[in-house]
């Protein structure tokens, strides 16, 4: 497939006091991004279990990104130091059995960070499309 | 060897504990096996050699609630921690026989390798850390040799569809007998997350995309718990490398976190704790 | 006279099956040897003792697809597997082919399982004497031995120059090139001796011991891997289970073990076999009872496969030597 | 099987402008277990919200998904819809048409349909996961604690007491009063501080709804809001208070003289005492580390060596209303509480950490607050202001500001706020106990901010006359009866040095001694220096991350005392909102734990930010995880980190999430 025409699938694990509201906020002040991101209501970025990631990937996301408050700022006062270190480590272990770690985004996004929230997703979608699609072997049939 | 034939027979004579766990001969005559020691007389068939490769401390776990005696390499040793930290098994419930140890020789069935296996080589736990009852001379202290990930490093130089291409070929070889889960100390729980029907996280067929979530998540469950006994990788039928896999994250975790597994029974595994400070290369 | 066809010879034949037919061959693959689809005559392994998985995952695989349900305009369609290749497996040795004789029992029993018979009536079996025995073999105490042809199609045994062939049934005579052997007067090498263990009235024995605590004092050890299982050529145990592929529903039918946790967990949580004991108990029970009682025969090989990568060393001639010595002194 | 409806609202032309929304209920129809679908233009709207409701009710549907704004913004508002329409609120899942697309893909209408309906598959397929929820109730104990007796607490005790409910005051000293009560005059106005301070003690003293628990102390403390269980250590006063009338004859007999804390060591006290004459409580305590008698006691209760210290026993020879108890024994007591305050206040910067201000080493280096007590009337020196080494009076005052604030080598990164107006508001005072004085002021800015704070600032320089010098001082050293202060005039940039007679350090405001245990008794965070830490700096800066705890005064951070004020009042209205009603209804959205699954690890009870899991022994001994409802805040922590899968979110379910998933691919 030409890279121009792939159109990257994700799956984005969005922090509902933080991250989720800075899609809001992006949505009210109408700063567009590409489509291709499906976002999933959590309510904090430490809920995100690895087993969804990798779910994710074997169903065929191109890519998953997992945004939550800025470190300090959490809802829940730690959540996001322990989605912090389970994803840092979590993404080493990917990029070992040959999943590209840039395949997996983990940002920090307030609720008043539409613009960066529309960036984020902008410039991650173009990054997966610079991957192209995944090999089948990892998809599975 | 006598040592822990004694010793074992003290504790079952006094009845300080009802069972005493150690090595007895295999029916190859040459390697060992676990040994499940009831009677005082029995003692003797206990052994101990460079074949005991095997991590008893996974027996702990049926044991709840009893009094046993166990043999202990230093390696094993650490997932004895691991156990008590986690609160799975009671300090008071366990007589540790700790055995100084060199390290122990790669076996398979009816053969004793003459090479020291490649954990023990980069190995500096010549002492259990923990222990009731200790036999052997502890070495003298030598300055801990730094440890060797050369295999990890062999495949990090890999490219990642070399990586991908790599674990996929073993992977499609996994016949999910699960042996490596279930002769891992760290693995214990109630229901497996790959046992599971719902949530279904892995699928029934037997394939490289369904097997890869199972060891992807087999390891990660195992980050900052795994003190590297490498019995999931040697009882693996199909020459799986998993040790790479649980050597990967002890690598990450130490420089990361400077954390190494069962060194001591109260530090909090890595996933459990935060720093304020770090960073991780996370939203930068 | 025995026919003979020298070594490079076989490998023209079986260079020619593998183009009328799907050839299936032991493959050295990271350490270990197992039966793969060979393209490729000069991938396959002949200095193999036995293979890891024996060929009774080209019969009863690890996974199989029953069917698939797809959704066509609003309704419900059932698609049926697809056909299978026909298909030649050389290199089975003779504990192997006694275990697909012991799985044809259940499987092809009335009402017999179609797609098991589907494999089998596709399948040529080309067997292959052991030049050598191992410590683990003990098949001679199960009814087979080295060279025995009968489970076969054809049985091929190593000579000095050669192969000594024979033909063992008419699908074995259908596919022998007439073109490539050689009359000759070479007499087949005498079998290699290997381990025995007694297994007269060992059904008794079981029976009498049923309730021995030999069997929880055997499973102290036991770790409930499925690893023996499913190394065993005999083992028959399956999961049916419908697996969705991203919307594509299939009926799959998945290698099961007695071994594994909550295996005869009935609805409510209710294990029968609840306990390692009785866990463990089941798999003898099941090969030297409860088989014996219904196919007339132990369903074990003594391929010496479990004997040989047991991690706790489980060694099923040390367990019917016990359960034969604990006489009646059942329960004790 | 359930019956879900699917209702799409086009937001006037927000999402239907964009979205072809036809198409959209097209694809929905087709959705497993979808039996309706409609479309409305403003579904939040009451006809909009009625048609969702006859729908609901004319289907028979079981389960409901919205296709419309954000659920930040109508989630509440469509629950009440389903409910109105006697479904279980939580039955319902909504999919964010506006905010995540048509708003953000208005240039692509093709995509954003094709999105559109996408997120109401993900949304079809978590509904379907969906279970109904019910919160829970839970009565509330409409008693207060408040934790320091400072200004901020009082006024705190004070509000509450007067909305009627009842209220304990703990506090650590031997009187309420903290910090304030120790100041002479306060600034801008410069009205007298134990003036406007001491009647709101009375008050609090005399207040009905008010028990004062003055040294005391907060051991332990359980539960949560509403349901608090707070264990109180009450120290032995060695009087009975019941009968004490506060006369006064023990204190002024008693012949053991130890410096008074209150006076900061430039005076003594009794070992029987009140820390200043309007005390609340009016009565005194024994000080059991000098009371002659205890150590007599001690003595013979060890047996020791040699001649017995004197039996003493004045104060009870004396005592008029026997109060004297030598009986009394620190006691833990146990109350309920249903909200706590904490204030627990401040204490100065430590300078002998600064060598090169003598550390220490000169008598005549004072900080303010011991300033204060010099000036103070009813001070050591009757408000004589006098060196500290010979009673003389100084002429040459310097003062150094930033004394262990904004200053990185001391750790002490923050500015202590209050000392650039205090150190104005000495100069300005010394000038008026003595015209003669002159004072020099080191600074490095002033901060000045507030209502008449810089008029008053510059007061201290154009009428009083004060020296302000920007910079630091680099040295202090003694030279006969001067101190030699050498430092730098930054503006002038010139090396200054004066000889002065006293040296007044503007010592920083850092927590009270205590702080980070406190913190972590009543498990709320504190940062790098011991402050505690507020739930939300801007919009929720009297609460805390647990619920039912609030903050107030110098314990947050700097403040003077308008800010403490106004915080205690701020706390006590959150508390008196919060016994406002009158039963506490949880969030049903909470963890819960499967204890067929639970293998005990407790890794849960470890990262769970609220300690809202205990670990519990089953009948067979296993030791097991059990969520608290009323502490779970719902953040799934436990969820994510529990391997068995035996923790689970409720309303954010593993399986709800693994649907959403892979729904994308089905």
């Amino acid at each position: 497939m030409a890279v121009e025409d792939f159109q990257p699938r994700m799956v984005g694990f969005l922090c509902n006091w933080c991250s989720y509201a800075g899609a809001d906020m992006a949505g009210t002040s109408r700063m567009s991004y590409p489509p291709n991101i499906r976002i999933i209501r959590v309510p904090c970025s430490g809920r995100v279990d690895p087993l969804l990631i990798v779910k994710a990937f074997q169903q065929g996301a191109d890519g998953v990104l997992v945004a939550g408050c800025h470190p300090g700022d959490c809802h829940y006062v730690e959540g996001n130091y322990y989605a912090r270190r389970r994803l840092a480590l979590f993404r080493l272990l990917l990029e070992f059995i040959g999943i590209d770690p840039r395949r997996l985004c983990v940002e920090w996004v307030s609720a008043v960070e539409g613009k960066r929230f529309s960036q984020v997703v902008t410039s991650f979608t173009e990054e997966l499309v610079r991957l192209g699609p995944r090999s089948e072997v990892q998809v599975g049939a | 060897m006598q040592q822990i034939r004694d010793k074992a027979k003290e504790l079952l004579t006094s009845q300080a504990v009802d069972c005493v766990i150690g090595y007895g001969r295999a029916t190859d005559g040459v390697t060992s096996r676990p040994l499940f020691v009831y009677e005082p007389e029995q003692v003797e068939e206990l052994i101990f050699d460079k074949t005991c490769t095997h991590n008893l401390t996974k027996y702990l776990l049926n044991r709840r609630g009893k009094k046993t005696g166990i043999v202990v390499k230093p390696c094993d040793s650490r997932a004895i921690n691991v156990l008590l930290n986690e609160e799975e098994i009671k300090r008071d419930e366990v007589y540790i026989i700790g055995v100084v140890c060199d390290g122990v020789v790669e076996t398979r069935w009816n053969q004793v390798g003459e090479e020291k296996q490649a954990r023990c080589q980069y190995c500096h736990q010549h002492t259990p850390v923990v222990y009731d009852f200790l036999v052997g001379e502890p070495p003298e202290e030598s300055p801990p040799a730094p440890e060797d990930y050369a295999a990890v490093a062999e495949i990090e130089a890999k490219s990642l569809s070399e990586r991908e291409a790599f674990w996929t070929e073993h992977f499609d070889r996994c016949c999910r007998c699960y042996a490596c889960r279930q002769v891992c100390p760290g693995c214990y729980c109630t229901e497996c997350f790959v046992d599971r029907l719902d949530p279904l996280w892995v699928g029934i067929r037997i394939a490289p995309e369904e097997n890869r979530i199972w060891h992807t998540i087999r390891a990660f469950h195992l980050a900052g718990r795994c003190a590297g006994c490498n019995e999931c990788e040697r009882v693996c039928p199909m020459n799986i490398p998993l040790s790479l896999l649980n050597r990967k994250l002890v690598k990450e975790v130490d420089e990361l976190f400077g954390f190494q597994a069962g060194l001591n029974e109260e530090e909090m595994q890595p996933l459990g704790t935060f720093k304020k400070e770090e960073k991780l290369g996370i939203g930068e | 006279m025995t026919q003979v066809i020298s070594k490079s010879d076989l490998m023209v034949w079986l260079g020619r099956l593998s183009e009328s037919h799907t050839l299936i061959a032991p493959v050295n693959d990271a350490e270990i040897t197992l039966f793969r689809r060979v393209s490729n005559v000069e991938d396959i392994a002949l200095d193999f003792t036995n293979t890891t998985l024996s060929a009774k995952e080209w019969f009863f695989p690890p996974t199989e697809t029953l069917f698939s349900v797809e959704r066509k305009d609003g309704q419900v369609e059932l698609v049926p597997a697809e056909k299978m290749e026909e298909s030649v497996i050389f290199g089975v040795r003779p504990c192997d082919a006694l275990g697909i004789a012991l799985l044809d029992r259940p499987f092809l029993n009335e009402p017999a399982d179609a797609i098991y018979r589907r494999h089998r009536d596709k399948t040529i079996l080309i067997g292959l004497s052991c030049r050598e025995a191992h410590p683990e073999c003990f098949c001679t105490s199960m009814g087979t031995a080295p060279d025995d042809p009968s489970n076969v199609d054809v049985l091929l045994t190593e000579v000095a120059d050669g192969y000594i062939v024979q033909a063992v049934t008419e699908k074995g005579k259908a596919i022998l090139p007439q073109d490539l052997l050689k009359e000759s007067d070479v007499t087949p090498p005498s079998p290699p001796s290997l381990s025995t263990v007694s297994v007269e009235g060992i059904e008794d024995a079981m029976l009498r011991n049923f309730d021995s605590i030999y069997w929880e004092r055997l499973a102290d050890r036991c770790l409930h891997c499925n690893l023996c299982a499913y190394v065993c050529p005999a083992c028959y145990c399956f999961d049916v289970r419908d697996y969705n592929d991203k919307g594509k529903i299939q009926r799959v039918r998945s290698w099961e073990s007695c071994q594994s946790p909550g295996f005869t967990t009935i609805a409510g949580g209710y294990d029968r076999r609840a306990g390692k004991g009785p866990h463990l108990r089941q798999r003898f029970s099941h090969k030297l009872l409860y088989f014996p009682r219904e196919f007339g025969s132990a369903a074990c090989t003594g391929c010496g496969r479990c004997v040989k990568v047991c991690p706790v060393n489980i060694d099923i001639r040390e367990v019917i030597a016990d359960v034969q010595n604990l006489g009646g002194k059942s329960g004790q | 099987m359930a019956r879900i409806g699917v209702f799409i609202c086009h937001c006037g032309t927000n999402i239907g402008g964009v979205v072809d929304i036809p198409r959209v209920l097209e694809a929905a129809k087709e959705m497993p277990q979808v039996v309706f679908v409609d479309g409305n233009k403003y579904t939040c709207s009451e006809p909009g919200q009625a048609s969702v409701r006859e729908a609901i009710i004319e289907n028979q549907l079981d389960k409901v998904v919205i296709g419309s704004c954000s659920p930040r913004m109508h989630e509440r508002t469509f629950r009440n819809t389903v409910a109105s329409a006697g479904l279980n609120p939580y039955l319902l899942e909504i999919a964010n048409l506006r905010e995540h697309c048509s708003w953000v893909h208005g240039y692509d209408k093709e995509e954003a349909t094709a999105k559109a309906i996408e997120l109401i598959k993900m949304a079809v397929a978590k509904v379907s996961r969906h279970e109904a929820l019910f919160p829970k109730e839970a009565g509330i104990t409409k008693r207060a604690l408040v934790i320091g007796g400072g200004v901020a607490g009082s006024q705190a005790a004070l509000d509450i007491a007067n909305a009627g409910y009842e209220v304990v005051l703990v506090e650590r000293e031997p009187t309420i009063g903290g910090r304030m009560a120790q100041l002479d005059k306060t600034f801008p106005t410069l009205d007298c501080s134990a003036c406007i301070l001491a009647p709101k003690m009375v008050d609090v003293g005399q207040h009905p709804n008010i028990t004062l628990r003055t040294y005391a102390e907060v051991r332990k403390v359980g539960g949560f809001v509403g349901n608090f269980e707070v264990e109180i250590l009450q120290r032995a006063k060695m009087v009975d208070h019941t009968k004490c009338t506060g006369c006064g004859t023990c204190w002024d007999k008693c012949p053991e003289k130890v410096d008074s804390e209150f006076d900061l060591g430039l005076g003594k006290r009794t070992a029987i005492y009140i820390p200043f004459p309007q005390a609340v409580p009016p009565k005194p305590v024994i000080d059991t580390d000098h009371c002659r008698h205890i150590k007599y006691r001690q003595f013979m209760e060890e047996g020791g060596e040699g001649k017995p210290p004197p039996k003493c026993l004045i104060c009870e020879k004396l005592c008029p209303a026997e109060a004297i108890d030598w009986s009394q024994q620190d006691e833990i007591i146990t109350e309920k509480f249903g909200a706590i305050v904490v204030a627990t206040g401040f204490k100065t910067f430590d300078y002998t950490a600064y060598e090169e201000f003598g550390g220490g080493r000169y008598p005549d280096v004072i900080t303010s607050l011991q300033l204060e007590r010099l000036m103070n009337a009813a001070g050591p020196t009757d408000g004589e202001v006098v060196r500290p080494s010979d009673g003389a009076h100084p002429k040459t005052v310097v003062f150094i500001s930033c004394v262990g604030s904004r200053d990185e080598r001391k750790q002490r990164s923050y500015c202590s706020k209050v000392c650039c107006m205090y150190m104005a508001k000495h100069a300005i005072m010394l000038k008026e106990h003595d015209p003669d004085v002159q004072c020099y002021i080191f600074y490095i800015d002033i901060r000045a901010g507030g209502k008449d704070f810089d008029e008053f600032a510059r007061r201290a320089q154009e009428e009083y006359g004060a020296l302000y010098l920007r910079g630091r001082v680099s040295k202090i050293y003694q030279d006969c009866k001067k101190l030699i202060v050498l430092g730098e005039d930054t503006l002038m940039g010139r090396p200054v040095e004066i000889p002065a007679d006293l040296v007044v350090l503007a010592t920083g405001i850092e927590p009270s001694d205590g702080a980070a245990e406190l913190a972590q008794t009543i498990n709320i965070s504190y940062d790098t220096h011991n402050f505690f830490v507020e739930a939300h700096v801007k919009l929720r800066p009297v609460e805390t991350q647990m619920d039912g705890i609030f903050l107030a005064g110098c314990c947050v951070g700097p403040r003077d005392i308008p800010e403490s004020v106004a915080q205690g009042s701020a706390a006590a209205s959150k508390v008196t909102d919060l016994f406002s009603q009158e039963r506490l209804v949880t969030d049903p959205m909470v963890a819960v734990i499967d204890a067929m699954k639970c293998t005990g690890c407790m890794l849960c009870a470890t990262i769970c930010p609220f300690n809202a899991i205990d670990s519990q022994t089953t009948r067979d001994g296993r030791i097991m995880a059990v969520v608290n409802e009323s502490l779970c805040k719902g953040c799934g922590l436990c969820t994510a980190a529990c391997r068995p899968g035996a923790a689970n979110l409720r309303g954010f379910t593993q399986q709800q999430l693994l649907a959403e998933v892979t729904s994308l691919w089905q």
